[in-house]
């Protein structure tokens, strides 16, 4: 299974992510979705970026936020619309939005 | 090229789902890819002409007919539309109207389905 | 010329958003789809409740009396009807403490499906053999 | 007897916390409070008249007309309500339209307020 | 500060609810709030019940959900509309919906 | 004849939906709610962030080039513009480690106030003294 999942939401979904497995599994942080990439909670990274994962983050909803790459997580790839048709047609196989 | 069938259930003006979406169907356009867009649940506002562009809010009008024009093919859910008080006679041009099976066809023969929920 | 299947996963809790029925609605709507599919095509659906999802099948919905809407219970009956397979994660029914004398059924409707009880890592297998998931 | 205004933002069809603002208006108005309904963001569609009652989805045309005869006074917020296509024309007889300075305005004269959420 | 809460839904709210205090407190359930009410989560009550407040649920939420008296925890008094009208106006001053 | 304050608490993020937005722009309508009471009366919205409602303070937002929407920070610098006192909750901003340096303001537009971050028990009290709270 090669999951690409969107992460749209912060507080809110964490706990269906956190259950998420795939032989392949990618989190694509789009919307409030970005601030598991860009803020840490207490000092801490968001635990969803302890799964074994790709990582990617939208850069549009990154800047519309106020945030900028020097916020974003080393283990995760900023990256644009056009990356992301390419990560969904040739990364993942199956696309989910949660 | 493969065929990208987007689904949204979440209402343009007051969210931002409906953008990512028409920005995503756009990005897979100019990549050569087919897509298809269904619109259920307060996604079917979307099929509203005659929108106001007001500085707080998000706009599709412009946007849907661009789509429209690059060859993908937006379907509302005609169920959900009348509920809302939305008719044919007041939709944009070139939107289908059509039920489930119509979503359920395209992605059949899509290579890559994505959901977006209305919540 | 094939049958594919797509996983319906539901999440939502029942009513407060129309999320959860519009899964159910949509994973019924499979029945008609060979309208615009070819000889031998078709789509099958494989609806799984994990989550606040699993709050979706307690029995004896009162919501034609109270906001005279279709229940989400006879959504869930009529799927049974059509022979869909409905899956319900079990650690989560345990969780919530909801037995399963308590889980709707509709062989009062002469349905030959019930509601299955399975493990997360049976749901887990099950959309993995998907083509598509759609999550409500 | 008191004043209770309730803010909706919530849009009938999708949700079900529309149906309680009106619910919870005809319960206040028949104990014999003055009610005012102030409806926002995806709560302006309750203005769009020619609603099509299906079974699947909550219906609130009749609704709100009985609240409207009972003495509530609805208003709906016009810039919502023009972003998402819907004009005075086609609003339900008796409902106002106005701006949030209107809202405000009612929860100075109001006993209690409550505001319901749209997501 | 008399302050009525309408709690609305189930997972997403519990933080922001447990957070508040007042004077004088109650916890009005309605929507999926109810299951704070009916459901014992791993055999335990909702956290929300050990809060010091008043606690109140929506009967014809709790119907149409499937769910009946019998299933209400004991600190949870059943209501109707014309009950949560008289709780505005007459227990709590201010009236918030989360 | 009297002004009356009211809670405008912002507990959701910003833009995927409206919400914050919304919270706002009904704070700010408070300078034209004369039009519609008498001489003397008022309303005076104290707007809070609260949870994950402070992730809408950051500065520089570029939702105008990305969206086509007026941004958030110019709703809270129009906020500030027109004297509005907004507080924001420095245990939340605390956890999300949001550095004051980060915060909107609107000096450069010649604004008096700026965002007071206050403990969440200050804000207990401000919303304890109004006559009606809106939580967006």
């Amino acid at each position: 299974m090669k999951l690409g999942v969107f992460v749209n939401d912060y507080k809110t979904v964490a706990e269906t992510v956190s259950r998420l497995t795939a032989e392949k599994l990618g989190l694509i942080f789009i919307q409030n979705g970005v601030f598991h990439a860009a803020i840490k909670e207490n000092g801490k990274s968001s635990s969803l970026l302890d799964k074994s994962a790709n990582f990617y983050v939208l850069a549009e909803d990154l800047a519309t936020r106020g945030l900028s790459d020097a916020d974003v997580d080393s283990r995760v790839k900023i990256v644009n619309y056009g990356d992301v048709v390419d990560l969904i047609f040739n990364e993942y196989e199956q696309v989910v939005w949660i | 090229m493969g065929t990208l069938t987007i689904a949204c259930f979440a209402s343009l003006v007051g969210s931002k789902s409906l953008d990512f979406s028409l920005k995503l169907a756009k990005a897979a356009l100019e990549k050569g890819h087919k897509v298809n867009i269904w619109l259920s649940s307060n996604g079917t506002l979307m099929g509203k002409a005659n929108q106001k562009h007001l500085k707080d809010y998000s706009h599709s009008e412009k946007y849907v007919r661009e789509l429209l024009e690059k060859g993908a093919e937006i379907c509302e859910c005609e169920a959900c539309a009348l509920a809302r008080g939305i008719h044919k006679p007041e939709a944009i041009e070139g939107i289908k109207w059509d039920a489930m099976h119509w979503y359920l066809a395209k992605i059949y023969n899509s290579d890559r389905v994505i959901q977006i929920g209305g919540e | 010329m094939s049958v594919i299947d797509i996983g319906v996963v539901i999440q939502r809790p029942p009513y407060k958003s129309e999320t959860a029925t519009l899964g159910f609605t949509h994973a019924i709507s499979y029945q008609v789809v060979d309208i615009y599919l070819e000889d031998g095509q078709g789509v099958t659906p494989k609806v799984c409740l994990i989550g606040e999802g699993v709050l979706n099948c307690i029995n004896n919905h009162k919501a034609m009396e109270n906001y005279g809407v279709t229940s989400i219970e006879s959504h869930v009956k009529n799927a049974l009807l059509v022979d869909l397979d409905i899956y319900v994660c079990k650690e989560d029914l345990d969780r919530f403490g909801i037995t399963e004398g308590r889980l709707i059924d509709a062989e009062d409707m002469g349905a030959d499906k019930k509601l299955q009880v399975v493990p997360y890592s049976e749901i887990q297998k099950i959309l993995a053999q998907t083509k598509h998931i759609l999550v409500f």
